[in-house]
């Protein structure tokens, strides 16, 4: 018997809390990336998932929302990351505490 | 079935625990890279072959590596310190047990009221071509558009400033 | 085209072989049983190669430098794989201390995996691919991503300055290049419509007169191919692209730290990596099993397969022997200034030659521009230094 | 529609008085255009002067022979042209000119004796650098004389009667530097100001009885019957009827412009001007205005007199004139100034005048008037040669002995005085003085009181004194001068000649043989019969007048004759009655009393006014400073304490409220998710709860 809906979605909600808590607590700026795209990944599964359990699974619109979701994510991690390598390079350090001058 | 499923779920959160949790900077990331491909079999298994490997391609292909380089450029590889958690990790927690607590009550109450539905819809890659440029050729154009824009974003964030003696 | 019993059941001599062993299982496991058999093929005959090729090589390069190359082991050194498998076997396996213990062990093996995994998709021979996945080509690719995060985990995890610069270097180069293949081979997935590689070989299995139809033969394909050829060979660091191991800077480049098993491990892996690419560029451009000719259709798919892939082995020894090694700037502004725009404009042709519709026009119209486009970028990459040779600027 | 009729001048008349306007325009134009001219474009300023006055003076000839021949033909000649000035609400202002006997003679005699003076002036002011202003201001003042002759309407006579008191004010302050001639050109004007707005009064009063200020106007006018019987009907006290209040109101005016007695201080000073000016304006011309004006409305104060009687009003000219007679000639007894001398010698004859057409009507007074302004023109001209010749030196006391030196100017002078005098029959002063005492001895008859006749008596008494003793001073003896003095270049003693002998001719036209002036006056007709001088009494006093003459005449000479007396020795009749010189030689302080009176009261009025000034107003606007003062501190305060105190208190709490949510955004970013968490977690579950089967 296939898994039903339920067991993905849990997996999905704990990863995606994981990534919250990974976000929340970890002090450096990557870790915190790596967080949120955990998170963004949980919210995938999600819509694969209901995508899959969903009443028209051909209508296909699950797994595109998840095919874009993911080519976003991808986008906004290499911005992201550029953006923390160039704080880096301006601050020396990529403690999220110590980074809280809005001063160029 | 459900043994695969168990597996694969438990592979991914030991990933994403694994990432949030390990000390060593380099580490968290391959853990990352391990929940990432837990996760693209978890969508094998549930039958979205095209999103599988999208997503290895994309993440474990693109976004680990580049989690990895910006470790190595920011000098994360050596080991902070002071302490990995932040002062007030307490609070992260308390509030992400929440988020997790409401999230899965909200799965538990509805649960009941989704069909369950079992037939194995067989979507081949020809579908999805049509459907990209079909009905979503939009959203496909605005990916293509945000794409670009991201990566001469970040190549212009990221771009060293070194003045370049003019030739 | 001959469909004699003979040449049907040498043709489909592995096909027969399997449904025959699968046959003293019960139903239920039949399927999984024929997997496992086509895995333990596939692991066995293609490390064999691999051994073979070895000697192949240093022969070959021996032969290309004027010299004999391995001649003690066995007559004309045939057997210097086994004497160098049973070495690598027998050597102590060294980890440095400082080295990350737990991605030190895990970096060949990801290597490794992947690329065993990759060849679940190429169809060797007539209906004799592993699994016959509809998104066949994606797949390969995704399992050709993992090998870039391997490599890097070598490189860091040995901790040794040279190791990581070149574990650097040839991420850097195998991102790049790995545009373009991709790009290259969809030029290929236009024209047939789909991502199966034995539909894309499906395609290219006919013949106008005794030519066949494969893709190379088109002026698009041909590009895709030169491009997929430039962009395979970065991808397995080969020949002029090997800068990462470059035995002059880097010792060893990301495998320095690694000795015994670990080592041949990456050696193998690396090889194999050589296979698969190679016969994924047999299937997409060079009509993967189908015969060069119409007439000599007769002689069993697989052969040709295996002699297209080997023919590409030569390729890739021949080109390391002549070639000299290229720059890390060179290396990457080719691939981005030349490789990426020339593969675009590819694509680009290739969609006006499929909706040019048959005739000559299409022909002349396509050459023209992919020939014009390669002139002009090439020269101007050239003249501005961004590939050509480097002209020293002595301290001012 | 009722506008167009009245633009349309009622052409009541020739076409000699459809040009009339012609007369006055041209010498202003001429000022105009001398006006522009720069300083030493002299010869252009003397011609066009004499030019546009000689126009003038043509004109006036020929509108003369118009009305001559009219009268000859026996017709009443008066022609007038009305129009409208312009409207206001459904009144309209008209103004307008008439051609009758009274304006064709003054017409001819102010053209005439003007050209003459213009003439003379151009030698006389030769050296003078600011020549052409004088001739601009020369043809000004002709220009509105004759306006004044020809106007029709009052406030027209007005206008021109202003511009008179202008340009004298103008040519007495010629010489502004010298500031003796500003203060009295300010004087002279101030003075003839006072009795102007008399003048005015009058105006409004008429206009408001009369509805129209038009003389003649088709039976409508001011003048005409119907309004004066209608005026004749109000009373306006003191047994005056309103026509003979307005009239003297008028004459009240007159009294100023002509300097009779109350208001005659500034005549004697106004001989600052050049001569020519003197000449013109405070002899012949301007002066005599005043007496035109009492002319021109004598219909008003005559009405309802009995036939050859008088009414109030006249009797009250009466003794104006006569009083002010013997007032200016007892002044001019002690005068040492030659101009001076002449200038309350103009007072008197005034006074004359005055008393003529008191008692005996405008005829009389009207003779005297032209026969006046002849042989004072001449002895003010002569006496401008004098003074040209001696040099610039005024003083007769530092003359004598020009009879040698200036023969012409001697023989036109002693006639002038002669005339001036009354010499019996040769000389026209004589003709017209007699016709006025002859007036004044009737109407002691009928009247009242014999004392105008004695005083008009003892004037004609002593003007023949203090023209001798002027003429003893400055013809006889020898010359005390310090240069030589030299006859004047023929220019000047051209006009000279001709006047002398208008002065001599004159005389005919006035003689009771035959009166032709009165008639032409009074429109009778002219017949020459011997028996004019068999009135009753006529004769007698004929006699009389000669007899006073010879004895004043004498006196002068015993007192001054051939002797000449030192500069500084006293004057001969000082030297025989002192108590009574020093009052005359100062003028019997009338200068001090109005200095007293009137400019003490004005200066006490202006301490009053600027205590007033001060301290009241000054007071109020201090007081609402105080107000304002007190009201901004009111507002200060309640701005301070209350508006910036609550305010700036809830600015403050806002701010310090700021501060605590700013905290929020500590720039960590992990904050930022751990808040947006919390927020999230608490919507779902809220939504959740709140959904819950």
């Amino acid at each position: 018997m296939t898994t039903p809906l339920a067991g993905y979605l849990l997996v999905a909600a704990l990863l995606f809390a994981i990534g919250l808590a990974g976000a929340l607590v970890r002090r450096n700026a990557i870790l915190v990336l790596i967080g949120i795209e955990l998170m963004l990944n949980a919210a995938n599964l999600n819509l694969i998932a209901f995508w899959r359990f969903g009443p028209h699974p051909e209508a296909l619109t699950g797994m595109m929302f998840a095919i874009f979701s993911i080519a976003v994510a991808a986008a906004e991690a290499a911005v992201g990351l550029g953006l923390v390598i160039s704080i880096y390079r301006h601050t020396n350090t990529t403690e999220l505490d110590k980074i809280n001058r809005m001063k160029g | 079935m459900n043994v695969v499923f168990y597996l694969l779920a438990a592979l991914t959160i030991g990933g994403g625990l694994a990432a949030v949790l390990l000390k060593h900077l380099v580490h968290c990331a391959l853990a990352t890279t391990v929940a990432f491909a837990g996760l693209a079999m978890l969508f094998l298994q549930l039958d979205a072959q095209f999103a599988g490997f999208a997503q290895i391609l994309v993440y474990i292909g693109a976004v680990a590596i580049l989690i990895v380089f910006a470790i190595l450029l920011t000098r994360g590889s050596e080991l902070p310190k002071d302490g990995v958690f932040s002062r007030s990790w307490f609070v992260g927690l308390a509030i992400a047990a929440g988020v997790f607590a409401v999230l899965a009550w909200a799965v538990l109450q509805s649960v009941r009221a989704v069909p369950q539905q079992m037939a194995v819809p067989a979507v081949s890659v020809r579908d999805i071509g049509n459907a990209l440029v079909g009905r979503y050729v939009l959203p496909l154009e605005i990916v293509a558009l945000l794409l670009t824009a991201a990566t001469i974003g970040a190549v212009i964030v990221a771009m060293h400033e070194k003045e370049r003696p003019k030739s | 085209m001959a469909t004699s019993p003979l040449f049907i059941h040498l043709d489909q001599m592995f096909i027969i072989l399997r449904d025959w062993l699968v046959g003293f299982l019960p139903a239920a496991l039949r399927p999984a049983a024929g997997v496992v058999l086509g895995v333990i093929a596939i692991v066995c005959v293609f490390p064999g190669l691999f051994a073979l090729t070895t000697v192949f090589e240093r022969k070959g390069l021996g032969r290309i430098q004027n010299r004999l190359g391995p001649n003690r082991v066995g007559p004309y050194g045939l057997f210097q794989p086994i004497a160098d498998g049973i070495k690598s076997l027998t050597k102590e396996d060294i980890v440095p201390l400082s080295a990350n213990a737990v991605v030190h062990f895990f970096a060949p093996l990801v290597l490794v995996v992947t690329v065993f995994m990759g060849f679940a998709v190429l169809p060797m021979g007539r209906n004799m691919v592993l699994v016959d996945m509809d998104a066949g080509l994606l797949f390969f690719f995704a399992m050709g991503a993992a090998t870039e995060l391997s490599v890097f985990m070598a490189g860091w995890s040995s901790r040794n300055k040279y190791s990581l610069l070149g574990a650097m270097r040839a991420v850097a180069q195998m991102i790049s290049y790995e545009v373009v293949l991709l790009l290259s081979s969809v030029a290929v997935v236009m024209i047939t419509g789909s991502l199966s590689l034995p539909k894309i070989v499906a395609a290219q299995n006919t013949y106008t007169g005794i030519f066949p139809h494969w893709y190379i033969f088109t002026p698009w394909g041909l590009a895709g191919f030169v491009m997929y050829a430039i962009a395979a060979t970065a991808e397995t660091n080969r020949s002029p692209f090997d800068l990462p191991e470059g035995e002059s800077e880097l010792v060893a480049g990301y495998h320095t730290e690694y000795s015994g098993f670990k080592f041949a491990l990456f050696f193998l892996g690396e090889y194999l990596a050589m296979f698969s690419i190679s016969g994924l560029g047999t299937t997409l451009f060079l009509g993967g099993w189908s015969a060069p000719f119409s007439f000599l259709t007769f002689i069993p798919s697989w052969i040709w397969f295996f002699s297209k892939v080997m023919l590409s082995i030569f390729v890739f020894i021949w080109m390391r022997g002549t070639l000299p090694r290229l720059r890390q700037d060179q290396l990457m502004n080719f691939a981005w200034k030349f490789c990426l725009p020339f593969t675009l404009l590819d694509l680009i042709v290739t969609a006006l030659w499929r909706f040019m519709g048959e005739g000559w026009l299409r022909w002349v119209v396509s050459t023209a521009i992919l020939a014009a486009a390669y002139v002009v970028m090439g020269r101007a990459g050239m003249r501005s230094e961004h590939f050509g040779p480097r002209r020293y600027r002595y301290a001012e | 529609m009722q506008e167009s009729a009245a633009f349309t001048p009622q052409f009541a008349a020739s076409a000699v008085t459809g040009l009339l306007w012609l007369i006055p325009a041209a010498p202003m134009i001429a000022s105009g255009v001398i006006a522009l001219l720069k300083q030493p474009r002299r010869k252009y300023a003397a011609s066009l002067a004499i030019g546009s006055l000689s126009i003038s003076l043509i004109l006036s000839l020929v509108a003369f022979c118009h009305v001559v021949a009219g009268w000859a033909h026996g017709s009443v000649v008066r022609e007038f042209v009305n129009f409208t000035w312009f409207r206001f609400g459904a009144s309209t202002v008209d103004l307008g000119w008439v051609l009758d006997p009274l304006a064709a003679i003054m017409l001819v005699m102010v053209s005439f004796v003007g050209l003459l003076i213009f003439i003379y002036s151009v030698g006389y002011m030769a050296h003078d650098e600011n020549f052409t202003r004088f001739f601009c201001f020369m043809s000004l003042f002709a220009g509105a004389m004759l306006g004044v002759v020809i106007s029709n309407s009052l406030l027209l006579l007005f206008m021109c009667w202003e511009i008179v008191g202008l340009t004298s004010y103008l040519l007495i302050g010629f010489w502004y530097q010298k500031p003796s001639a500003a203060a009295a050109a300010k004087k002279a004007f101030v003075t003839t100001r006072v009795g102007d707005i008399f003048f005015l009064l009058g105006i409004v009063w008429l206009y408001s009885q009369t509805g129209t200020l038009l003389f003649y106007n088709h039976g409508v006018g001011s003048l005409e019957g119907l309004a004066l019987v209608n005026l004749l009907s109000q009373h306006a006290g003191l047994g005056l009827s309103a026509a003979g209040a307005i009239g003297l109101l008028i004459f009240a005016g007159a009294v100023g412009k002509s300097g009779q007695l109350p208001l005659h201080v500034w005549l004697p000073d106004a001989m600052e001007g050049p001569t020519p000016v003197s000449a013109l304006i405070h002899a012949a011309t301007m002066v005599a205005a005043g007496v035109f004006l009492v002319a021109r409305v004598y219909p008003l104060m005559q009405i309802g007199a009995a036939p050859h009687g008088t009414t109030a009003a006249l009797t009250v000219v009466t003794w104006v004139g006569a009083s002010t007679a013997v007032f200016a000639a007892l002044i001019a007894v002690a005068q040492n100034d030659i101009k001076r001398i002449l200038a309350y010698s103009t007072i008197s004859q005034l006074g004359y005048m005055m008393a003529g057409l008191g008692l005996g009507g405008v005829a009389v007074g009207m003779f005297h008037l032209i026969t006046h302004a002849f042989f004072k023109a001449l002895l003010f001209l002569g006496a401008g040669s004098v003074i040209h010749g001696c040099h610039e030196e005024q003083d007769v006391r530092r003359m004598g002995g020009l009879r040698a030196d200036m023969p012409l100017t001697f023989l036109t002078y002693a006639i002038g005085m002669l005339a001036l005098c009354g010499f019996p029959i040769v000389f026209s002063g004589f003709w017209s003085k007699d016709g006025i005492l002859e007036a004044a001895k009737v109407a002691s008859a009928t009247d009242i009181s014999k004392g105008p006749f004695v005083l008009l008596v003892f004037g004609a008494l002593l003007t023949a004194f203090y023209m001798t003793r002027q003429v003893c001073y400055v013809f006889f003896g020898y010359w005390r001068g310090h240069e030589t003095a030299h006859e004047s270049p023929k220019v000047m003693t051209l006009p000279l000649a001709i006047l002398a002998f208008f002065v001599i001719a004159l005389g005919v036209i006035g003689t009771p043989a035959w009166p032709w002036f009165h008639a032409f006056l009074e429109n009778r007709t002219a017949s020459f019969s011997w028996h004019g001088f068999a009135e009753p009494g006529l004769l007698q006093l004929m006699l009389g007048s000669s007899l006073v003459v010879f004895a004043g005449l004498g006196l002068g000479w015993r007192l001054y004759g051939d002797k000449t007396p030192k500069p500084e020795a006293p004057d001969a009749l000082e030297r025989s009655a002192p108590w009574l010189w020093a009052p005359l030689r100062d003028r019997l302080y009338v200068d001090e009393f109005y200095g007293v009176t009137v400019i003490a009261f004005y200066s006490w009025w202006a301490r009053v006014a600027d205590w007033l000034d001060r301290r009241i107003w000054g007071g109020i606007v201090a007081a609402i400073a105080w107000l304002f003062g007190l009201w901004a501190r009111l507002n200060r305060f309640l701005d301070v304490n209350w508006v910036d105190g609550g305010f700036d208190k809830t600015c403050e709490e806002l701010s310090s409220g700021g501060g605590l949510l700013s905290r929020v955004e500590g720039g960590r970013v992990q904050n930022y998710l751990r808040i947006l968490a919390a927020a999230v977690v608490a919507l779902v579950a809220m939504l959740l709860w709140s959904s819950r089967p």
